[in-house]
């Protein structure tokens, strides 16, 4: 009768490619040289991508802009266990995520130019509109699953959101309801360490961000995420638990902002410049290029020519956002809703 | 046709869509097993299942956060929140994202969610069961605001806004629930959004008012000659009656139960001081509850608009 | 490398005073025989308290009304822990906690008479106003032994609420920053098993509510809400930890909900009679007397004359509520602010 | 006297009051180590020390409620909201119990809590960055809402602010943070809360703005005499002053950056028409943004009121 054990947890960590580029057999995902290229490209142009950000929006051609430097491996990795029928439910700081599942790359920049025509997501992705607002949007991924499953659809939700976003109510709402009706979808933490100034250690006391699961009934793992193949193996487990009924996963990818958190910021207020070097150090595509380097498929001159077909690729995204015309007053008019009431058709011919 | 009461029409429009239109989930807090602790959704799970008529974790901000993605996969979900009090737990959801999904995409996602909830004063309820927030939902781009003032318009304005393309809040009258019975007729009839009723014509003063001030103005009025018009929907709203009254009558009083300042019946003013000034005899005059925080039941009665109220407003406008 | 533990924890139950009345010696706290006679007489002051409640509103004299019958224990344990310098947020079902800390009884049927003069708590009580709003009242607690420890006062704060509030997103931000601060709060969970309709099976997929805790790194404990014994140990190993800067902890207090949810509410439509039945007879009432009764001081005239004396107390609040003349309109303007506007003297003019 | 910009006479405020008050705390996301997203905190923390200036988690609500208990227990905190769009998630710790604890308390308990956050549009910032809700806050009773137009009256009602002992919401035009540089006193001055600023006075037309609508305003009217007023505080308003302006002049436009419908110009309008009807020459025009979403940079020019729309609905006024 006294003081009895009631339940006990275990949180764990999976990582499958050390940084000198050896991996784990036993745990490593069966990837083809054709997909590990693959993966490889996606996050040489997302890191294309971000430079290429960073220095338009230093011209003034882009708005503030979230680099993603240091978090290719957990947004590529995740985004490519992922099918076409799945959902995507983004933060602010997901371009990888993004660029991996093929979302036109002339948008991303038209958007983070201040357009929102940017936002339109092709009919055959199912990539929902950025979320800026911390955190708000877990509960429509949970939604999704709700529909998808209420329609019979092998769909699985996900949702991206970083380590800040894990304080806001919407996250706890949403987590716990996906966890009561055991709903596919899968939740995934870019643990960057950082929320603009406030480090991790300051937004949870908890020992790890995947325990969080543990208060809601389902699976909680902490991952390497500058381990491509530790977050596209956790991803893929989590895809197949959730396909299969066996409800949601909280992937934590625990990794590093190495950039500002955004071009208005300046993290030299606030980190030291050897905790960003010692993180430098860890990058998640040098990682992979040791392995691929090992395995032989990987040389200088192969690095060369990825990195410069990437950045054609990025040019012409450039040239193609730089080449449309610049939106009409009146496009805000336009989607408010189905049609426009009376007073909006007013207002439209004051403009 | 037979007599129902709100509670019953609007039952009974959920049952007849949702017969009609698979794609309609319910879900909110004990709607399902208990039917409501109003019982307006009262045996549609034993009808459509758990999984059509979903009781959710105690949650405003997941159940309208939750929907918004339902409506955005293909579902038309109908959120219910228990009392218009824990809607503003929903606010941020509601403004964020329900009234801007089909804006921030350009048209690729949208959101047909309906969120119904029991709204306003008059029930000797605990607190924040009898709250009347209805302005700050008509200043959100996007989001339509519709409130019926009895069971047969409660049907029409449910199946029409069941049937809309955007999100819809959708305020129920608590104090009319069980208050007035109507005819309602049994088969499929909508009155669109966006277009206010002419409840009784007159030609020396007019009277707006929605919801429950509704049966108070018409009480007040009596054989007075006023032309009474009942908004029905207040987002978007139909200023065009409004105006073509006014510019008649000369005089417009406007009813509401909500505190005063920064109410909805500061728009309809508003917009009649901007496009028929030029027609008004009088002052336009308010009736609406006072600007403080919403008494407990003992005074509810000193703090809701009476009938004496709206008589003594008309009176005023009158002597211009 | 690869899989490995990142953390592990336990959550535990705790449980002194069984069914027969028989005590867990090692776990029971020092409490004299007063102090005992002091906790049952609260209980019963709130069972009778309760039933007169019930009894009044079925007569028109009260309005809508949440029984705590079934919660004593958990109720009257866990505040009589407390000291008067602490600070107290209750939800709308702690009547127990109220009378246990000496909360004016007229102004708790006030208050549920529906009159606000009955919030007014005496100025030697720090009592919040009753929380209706389920869940909102908890970053109330958390900054309000922010405030403690800003000032150096050796006060904790304490929040009480029901299982459902556990799904609200408010419980989730106070909780997570009572964590990062490690603040002197305590929160106490009614574990009724029920919100209104819906089953703790449908609120939440946790094993127990106490392992929420682990998502804040801070402790959870579950205790056995029908015994007033390991609530009380339960709180004060819990105020005393705050006290001496050791942090938040959650307590789940498992009891059970005998009654409707209010007065307006009938749990016939939703749960069955027998397991109502089978909670019944793990009255926390009747569970103490055994004890007592053991202890040679409880026997069938002590518990009519404690019930008697209770009984009066109860009928003099009653009286003392019903001879209070009624608000004036003029009431509702007197606290929206601590001035009038120009327009609120121009509307209290009106009325 | 130094000419300080808006971030230095507010940053200037926070610091004068907390050497003064020692109750003074500050909390939210970012207003410790980093000194604030726009450097309004710069430098308090060094000053006074993470437990007065404290980083907290990314929670709205929370910041809100925990300010709330704070308040509540004896101190006067300052809760940064980080921008007004993410004060939507705190809709209801504002609404339900700020606003209300010292009415639900019957005075036992108050919530001398101030709420900044930047707001506004103009900076060509992301999504939810420049929103304008100012209005929602109106319709709450129990709050203060102020608005400062510049680095001299936000110091004032900022101290005026810190000292009142009711919660107040305080909006920071974000486009006017570093626009304008004006002289501000070192020394101690309040601006009371609740009273409007003549600006300029005229005979023909009022002109009703406030934040950073003003400036326009004045781009607007240059040498043209109309009567402008800078409302400073939108809750409680002071009509009274408009009133008797209006009574005036007999025309009046209202100018602001929210949404028109249920904008707080709408309230205006309406206690104009409800109490100087009998003076009024013209229409009251609104100058507002329209009905929709709130665009993204590239076409935020196009959604702001503009210095010709200004012109436009005066010349409009004049022609009656
Ligand atoms: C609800 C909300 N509050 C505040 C902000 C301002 N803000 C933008 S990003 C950010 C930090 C987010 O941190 P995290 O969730 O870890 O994501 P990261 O930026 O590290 O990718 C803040 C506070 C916001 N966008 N939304
Ligand atoms: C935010 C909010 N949503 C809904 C309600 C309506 N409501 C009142 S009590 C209740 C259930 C509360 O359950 P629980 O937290 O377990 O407390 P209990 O009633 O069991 O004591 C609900 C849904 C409310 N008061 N507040
Ligand atoms: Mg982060
Ligand atoms: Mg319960």
């Amino acid at each position: 009768m006294p003081e009895e054990l009631l339940a006990s947890f275990a949180v764990k960590r999976l990582s499958v490619l050390d940084e000198q580029g050896n991996i784990d057999e036993a745990l490593m995902p069966t990837l083809s040289e054709a997909e590990i290229r693959r993966i490889y490209e996606a996050m040489v142009l997302a890191r294309t991508f971000d430079e290429r950000a960073m220095a338009l929006q230093r011209e003034g051609r882009l708005g503030t802009y979230p680099p993603i430097l240091g978090q290719e491996a957990a947004q590529v990795g995740s985004a490519l266990a992922l099918t076409p029928a799945d959902w995507v439910f983004p933060s602010f700081r997901e371009t990888g995520v993004q660029l991996a599942l093929g979302y036109p790359i002339h948008q991303l920049f038209q958007y983070w130019a201040g357009d929102e025509r940017g936002q339109r997501t092709p009919e055959k992705l199912n990539i929902f509109p950025i979320c800026v607002s911390v955190g708000t949007h877990i509960p429509h991924a949970v939604g999704a699953a709700m529909a998808a499953r209420y329609q019979g659809d092998p769909v699985v939700a996900v949702a991206w959101f970083g380590d800040g976003a894990t304080s806001k109510g919407d996250f706890h709402e949403g987590f716990n309801m996906a966890g009561v009706f055991r709903l596919p979808v899968v939740f995934i933490c870019q643990n960057n360490q950082w929320a603009i100034s406030v480090p991790l250690k300051a937004q949870s006391a908890a020992a790890s961000l995947a325990q969080k699961a543990i208060a809601y009934g389902f699976d909680g793992i902490q991952v390497d995420g500058n381990d491509v193949f530790a977050v596209y193996r956790a991803t893929i487990e989590a895809l197949n638990k959730a396909r299969s009924g066996g409800g949601p996963t909280f992937i934590e990818c625990l990794t590093y902002r190495i950039g500002d958190h955004t071009t208005a910021d300046d993290a030299g207020r606030y980190r030291s410049q050897d905790e960003v070097a010692a993180w430098r150090a860890r990058d998640p595509i040098l990682r992979l290029e040791r392995y691929m380097a090992k395995k032989k498929f990987w040389n200088e001159e192969y690095g060369k020519e990825a990195k410069t077909r990437m950045t054609a690729v990025i040019d012409e995204a450039v040239q193609a956002m730089e080449a449309l015309p610049p939106p009409l007053a009146s496009e805000m008019f336009e989607h408010t809703g189905a049609t426009l009431s009376p007073r909006l058709v007013g207002q439209l011919k004051e403009l | 046709m037979a007599q129902l009461n709100m509670v019953q029409a609007i039952n009974l429009a959920l049952l007849q869509e949702m017969e009609r239109d698979k794609r309609i989930v319910i879900l909110g807090e004990d709607v399902g097993r208990d039917g409501g602790v109003f019982r307006v959704t009262e045996g549609l799970q034993e009808r459509f299942g758990a999984e059509r008529v979903i009781d959710t974790p105690l949650s405003e901000s997941a159940i309208v956060g939750a929907a918004i993605g339902m409506a955005a996969y293909g579902l038309r979900p109908v959120a219910e929140i228990q009392f218009m009090g824990f809607a503003y737990a929903a606010f941020d959801q509601l403004f964020t994202h329900a009234a801007r999904l089909r804006s921030r995409s350009r048209g690729r996602f949208t959101c047909p969610l309906l969120v119904r909830t029991p709204y306003g004063g008059g029930i000797k309820a605990p607190e924040l069961h009898e709250e009347s927030g209805e302005a700050f939902f008509c200043h959100m781009p996007g989001i339509n605001v519709v409130v019926p003032s009895g069971p047969y318009t409660a049907k029409g304005l449910l199946l029409a806004a069941l049937r809309d393309p955007d999100p819809v809040l959708f305020l129920e009258p608590t104090r009319l629930y069980r208050l007035i019975r109507e005819e309602v007729p049994e088969d499929d009839y909508t009155i669109p959004l966006g277009q206010a009723r002419l409840v009784s014509e007159g030609k020396d003063v007019t009277v707006i008012a929605w919801g429950s001030m509704l049966e108070r103005v018409m009480k007040a009025v009596g054989s007075r000659g006023a032309e009474v018009i009942d908004l029905l929907t207040l987002s978007p709203c139909d200023m065009e009656t409004v105006l073509a009254s006014v510019r008649k009558t000369g005089r417009a009083v406007i009813v509401h139960e909500a505190a005063k300042t920064g109410g909805f019946g500061a728009e309809i003013a508003a917009t009649i001081a901007e496009e028929a000034i030029l027609h008004l005899r009088a002052p336009i005059l308010r009736v609406t509850a006072p600007d403080v925080t919403m008494p407990l039941s003992k005074l509810e009665d000193s703090y809701l608009p009476t009938v004496e109220q709206i008589n003594r407003a008309i009176d005023e406008v009158m002597r211009y």
